[in-house]
């Protein structure tokens, strides 16, 4: 990847973070260490999860709440929700 | 004023001061102090005020309002050899401990009865208490937190200049045909001026008259902030900081080996809070803290806008980081390319001489 | 109890960009928002409703817009929402603003006497921190700035004693009501409204009071006229864009280069020289 | 005492929206739930409004809905690295008002329409995530769960507009889980100029826009399209691609965007623009195949939650809106007769949908998402083919034309063989008839 720092991408956008309550979570973070290509740290277009030795860590500060991470998991190992009313990515434009 | 419904003053309005006002001469600043001792802020506020002053070729005056004791000629001798002129002394048992009452009461009095053209106060949690009601009650201007301060030398009225909309724009704002003209000014922004030992004054004393039952408002106690273990990064003149780079929280410990020769506060970036190598109050950047010491060194750290907007006004960035592209050296002052894990001890080993030479000159 | 809270909608300033390169500002898509300092004090006054039970009515003066800054106050549980708005108000400065503020209060305590004012500490797009202190002076009532937290509070004896932030320490006073609180952040959270709240807030009928209703009838002392201060121009900050000096030595030993940095910042930033010396 | 209404719509999208106006309109008690901070806080769109759909529902709408410009020129490009081949439609019909299509920012547009729908009468409240959908004994559908305190509300119907990820009916279990081949990941950007020089690079009036739909190589082997559409004073840029596809690339969504941003035809369109916003949605592209159970005992789905996208034509927001209104209509219909919201008396919804353009549409093109799929020649081959030809024919080097004529025939026999050449053009034949 040719250096795109995706953090200044989400700069940009506006959040509110629902602190210390994150509405996405690894089931189980050994099935992550089991899985060969980890799509997750590739397509999700926030790039939330990130690869860390066997294990993958998920920040979702910069979620974009796409869904794209539950339905690309082959091991369903993603729990999948909204974030509370009213917090979490709030388009300007959209 | 708020800046969003406020069109900018098109045509320049021409600021015709009427006669009253025209007596109004001289900069005058509100001395700060706090069990003994006068807070920096209001020696950084004597040496803004010296240069209002001279450029008005008006006389710099400090504003003491104490209880009765030594103390008081104390802090005037001090604001002597800060800049000051003269130095207006209030001393009433009421003074004391700060309330708002007493000291709002005090302060309008000297100003209607000496008049100064500009009145600056530090903005510190009394100065702001202070400058509030003290502005509303005389019914003039009052600017807050100004940046910048100077004289517009067309009208002699003062320029000051505010950062607006959360820091990312600046604003000039003027005080009308009201006097004084007031502004309060955080502490660390304004240069601290040289101490000339021996420059004296004169002390114009002015009574207060005010007893304890007039004051609704009592203090009960005092409890000082117990500052040894609540990291104060806000505060810290410098900062060691570490990032997700260092790979591992074990190579954290060269942070704080580091922190410990430069007597340093240690912070890091959200990602090792996340990880949760570091507490939350040492994180520095959007969703943590703002810092502004004079030495703050990075190792590993990115250097992610995230990050930047909560150091980047640091007066000497040090950035260690083994990507040579890393954002952080588009800002910092000094770059080293390299793995932190080597170069941090030899840092750290490098200023220990380096302090031991001071010492022994010093 | 009647508690009444001063809340200002204002700009989400983080959003708020200068164009990098022809440094304009950048205002298109910037919500407004509440000023994140009155969360504070309307969730201290939600809390002391909870605890003493009565009223808490939210006031705003501000562009009709404002609506949405109120029903969200509501929304939280705060009771009665009331915009102050008129055309006269436009680029009132913190003096005149006060005044409007504590011409409605006096009104809203003709119809139910108020125990406590709440404000935040200040406003994000502002930062002055002068209207509290200027409403308590108009109405005559206690100051109690950066308050952290609220000790007692004895409605019959009418006396509260708060916890203050001061410089180097936190003052514990002793007052009476009614007084205006403004509120230290991070005292406390705001909490998340319950579905009633939601419900009650979304059929709200608002009151609109203009400058006659709010009991304002010297105009010269609100808007542009009573402002003592006006905003003579706004610009952008010259950014310091300046790439890092690289430190590099010939046979890369990292001590050469701890030593090479140290030589290169004693000798360009002697406020850090200085530092270093009074630790030395 | 707990809430009651006629109907609940979860989600202020434009199928939310236009379920919600309609059946305010017609005098229901209604109760609109948006989990964003505000109607259009959290949906993303290219974006382009069809007048059609609108119309039907609010006919004066143009009279104060925030519009960006009225669409006068439709690009279509087929992209090679450095290149591309295509059409220009643009019409001065299209200047004539009452104009057909409209660029549009999502934001601005849904809370206006949110607007109209609490004019309407409908009572609409944001910040509020329905957490699950509520049923009795039989299974039917009797309300919704938010997820605040005491947060039970109780209807006789509930509208499921709450987008592709179709949470409530997921969890409800009325459908399966969205499979990577049946949606696409779109990623975008929308850059801020001057509105001056929006209209001096795409050569447009004021009030005048272009829009551009790009495919081939741009999206790197992916079944995929990009796009670029003028707004008032900004552009929105994004590329799309099947998630079934990129599971399979080495690139994240942002690498692909940045060299779509980079395309030699689309650099020079962005420059100077100031980004201010990069959204990522899932679009629904399973087509009619996909299409889920949409009615039940006590409710029906609406909009991108019915997958209810016909992606060739780029048509969402207008079937969103059409299956939104024809919901309520069921549900009007159906009341004033006094029936029960039953699954056998809601199945009328989709007896009305099969009539109508939208299921028609999507059945003409159900196979068109299989073959794509399996062929991304379309994607890669073809384009290249087409623009080296073309690059060829009008390269003047000297070369007799018939002597170029031979070569680009021989490079797509090479390319493709005469007899895969007739199996595709018969795929295209078939997807598209």
């Amino acid at each position: 990847m040719s250096g795109i720092k995706i953090e200044e991408k989400l700069f940009q956008n506006r959040y509110l973070v629902d602190a210390d309550n994150p509405h996405i979570r690894i089931k189980d973070p050994a099935l992550c260490g089991q899985c060969s290509n980890q799509p997750c740290t590739i397509c999700c277009p926030a790039g939330c999860y990130t690869r860390e030795e066997q294990k993958v860590v998920l920040i979702t500060d910069g979620c974009l709440e796409c869904g794209t991470c539950r339905i690309i998991c082959s091991r369903q190992n993603v729990e999948w929700e909204y974030p509370r009313g009213g917090y979490g990515i709030q388009f300007k434009f959209g | 004023m708020s800046e969003e419904t406020q069109a900018p003053a098109k045509k320049k309005r021409k600021i015709v001061l009427d006669e009253r006002l025209q007596a109004y001469k001289g900069v005058w600043v509100f001395v700060e102090h706090e069990r003994g001792h006068i807070h920096p802020v209001s020696l950084e506020l004597l040496g803004e005020g010296r240069k209002l002053a001279d450029s008005l070729g008006a006389e710099l005056a400090g504003v003491v309002l104490s209880a009765p004791g030594d103390e008081a000629k104390e802090y005037c001798n001090t604001a002597f050899e800060y800049g000051a002129d003269l130095c207006y002394l209030m001393q009433n048992e009421v003074l004391r401990d700060y309330r708002n009452d007493p000291f709002t009461r005090g302060l309008t009095e000297l100003v209607n009865t000496y008049q100064p053209e500009i009145l600056l106060l530090g903005a510190t949690t009394q100065g702001r208490d202070l400058a509030g009601s003290v502005a509303t009650t005389l019914k003039t201007g009052l600017t807050a937190d100004c940046t910048g301060l100077e004289i517009d030398p067309e009208n002699r009225s003062l320029l000051s200049t505010r950062p607006t909309f959360g820091g990312s724009l600046l604003c000039t704002i003027v005080t009308l045909n009201y006097r004084p003209q007031m502004a309060t000014v955080r502490p660390r922004v304004m240069a601290m001026p040289e101490q000339q030992p021996g420059r004296s004054g004169r002390i114009i004393e002015h009574p207060l008259a005010m007893v304890e039952t007039d004051i609704v408002t009592k203090v009960l106690e005092f409890i000082a902030d117990d500052t040894r273990d609540k990291p104060q990064l806000p505060f810290a003149d410098i900062i060691v900081a570490g990032g997700r780079g260092l790979g591992k929280p074990e190579n954290f410990q060269l942070i704080w080996d580091l922190a410990r020769v430069l007597g340093a506060e240690v912070g890091g970036s959200r990602p090792v809070v996340q990880a949760g190598w570091l507490e939350l109050d040492r994180q520095v950047g959007q969703s943590g803290k703002t810092v502004r010491p004079k030495l703050y060194i990075a190792a590993g750290i990115s250097g992610a806008i995230q990050h930047r907007v909560g150091m980047e006004s640091a007066d000497c960035i040090i950035a260690i980081n083994n990507d040579p592209n890393a954002p952080i050296f588009d800002f910092a002052h000094y770059g080293i390319v390299g793995d932190a894990m080597t170069i941090l001890p030899a840092l750290t080993e490098a200023f220990r001489q380096k302090l031991a030479t001071l010492k022994q000159a010093g | 109890m009647h508690s009444v809270v001063c809340i200002k909608q204002v700009p989400d300033s983080a959003q708020i960009r200068v164009h990098p390169v022809t440094n304009t500002i950048m205002r298109q898509g910037v919500p407004a928002i509440i000023n994140p300092y009155d969360l504070f004090a309307l969730e201290e006054a939600l809390r002391l409703k909870d605890r003493f039970g009565g009223k808490v009515t939210v006031i705003t003066m501000g562009p009709p817009q404002a609506e949405t800054a109120l029903r969200k106050a509501l929304s939280f549980g705060a009771d009665d929402a009331i915009l102050i708005t008129d055309k006269a108000f436009a680029g009132a400065d913190t003096l005149a603003t006060s005044y409007a503020l504590a011409a409605a209060l006096r009104k809203l305590n003709e119809l139910t006497p108020v125990d406590l004012v709440f404000t935040g500490k200040q406003t994000i797009d502002g930062d002055t921190a002068q209207v509290g202190p200027g409403i308590a002076k108009r109405l005559e009532l206690q100051l109690l700035t950066y308050v952290s937290r609220i000790v007692e509070l004895d409605l019959d004896q009418r006396t509260i004693v708060v916890e203050r932030r001061a410089e180097g320490g936190v003052q514990v006073l002793k007052s009476s009501t009614p007084c205006l609180i403004t509120m230290l952040e991070g005292t406390n959270q705001m909490r998340f409204g319950t579905m009633p709240d939601m419900f009650r807030a979304a059929r709200y009928e608002l009151q609109q009071w203009d400058r006659t209703a709010a009991g304002i009838d010297d105009v010269t002392k609100i808007g542009l006229k009573g402002s003592p201060t006006i905003v003579s121009k706004v610009f952008t900050p010259t950014p310091r864009a300046k790439k890092a000096e690289m430190i590099t030595v010939e046979n890369g030993k990292p001590a050469d280069l701890a030593v090479e940095l140290i030589a290169r910042i004693t000798k360009s930033f002697p406020t850090v020289e200085k530092e270093l010396a009074k630790r030395a | 005492m707990s809430e009651k209404f006629d109907a609940i719509v979860v989600g202020a999208g434009p199928a939310g929206n236009a379920a919600a106006y309609t059946l305010a309109k017609a005098g229901l008690s209604v109760l609109q739930i948006e989990r964003g901070e505000a109607p259009g806080s959290k949906n993303v769109q290219g974006a382009i409004l069809y007048s059609d759909a609108l119309e039907r529902i609010i006919p004066d709408f143009r009279e104060d809905a925030p519009l960006e410009r009225h669409i006068i020129e439709q690009r279509m490009w087929v992209m090679d690295d450095e290149s591309y081949i295509g059409t220009h439609f643009r019409s001065n019909d299209f200047s004539k008002p009452p104009h057909n299509r409209y660029t549009i920012i999502r934001a601005k547009f849904d809370k206006w329409f949110s607007k109209k729908v609490q004019e309407a009468g409908a009572l609409v409240i944001c910040e509020t995530t329905v957490k699950e959908l509520l049923r009795d004994k039989t299974g039917k559908v009797i309300g919704v769960e938010t997820d605040r305190t005491e947060g039970k509300i109780y209807a006789d119907v509930v509208v499921l507009a709450d987008g592709v990820n179709s949470t409530l009916a997921r969890k409800a279990g009325f459908r399966p889980e969205l499979e990577p081949k049946h949606v696409a990941l779109a990623v975008k950007e929308i850059h801020f100029l001057p509105k001056e020089t929006v209209e001096s690079r795409f050569n447009i009036q004021k009030g005048q826009g272009v829009v551009i739909e790009m495919m081939g190589k741009l999206t790197k082997g992916m079944m995929g399209t990009g796009f670029l559409y003028t707004n008032n004073d900004s552009i929105s840029v994004g590329v799309g691609v099947m998630l079934s596809d990129l599971m399979r690339q080495k690139m994240t969504p942002y690498e692909l965007l940045e060299q779509t941003k980079n395309h030699p035809s689309i650099k020079p369109l962005l420059e100077g623009g100031e980004m201010k916003e990069y959204a990522a949605h899932l679009i629904p592209e399973g087509g009619y195949h996909a299409i889920p159970q949409v009615f039940g005992d006590g409710w029906l789905i609406a909009g991108d939650s019915g997958m209810f996208v016909n992606a060739v034509h780029r048509e969402g927001s207008n079937l969103a809106m059409t299956t939104g209104r024809m919901a309520a209509e069921t549900i009007i219909d159906l009341r004033a007769s006094g029936k029960a919201m039953s699954a056998a008396n809601l199945a009328e919804y989709r007896r009305r949908l099969d009539d109508s353009f939208v299921i028609k549409d999507m059945k003409k093109y159900k196979d068109l998402p299989e073959i794509f799929h399996s062929n991304n020649q379309f994607f890669t081959t073809y384009p290249e083919l087409v623009n080296r030809s073309a690059y060829t024919m009008l390269t003047v080097d000297g070369v007799d034309k018939r002597s170029k004529e031979k070569e680009i025939f021989a490079s797509f026999r090479e390319q493709r063989s005469l007899f895969g050449m007739l199996g595709d053009a018969f795929k295209l034949w078939r997807a598209f008839r």
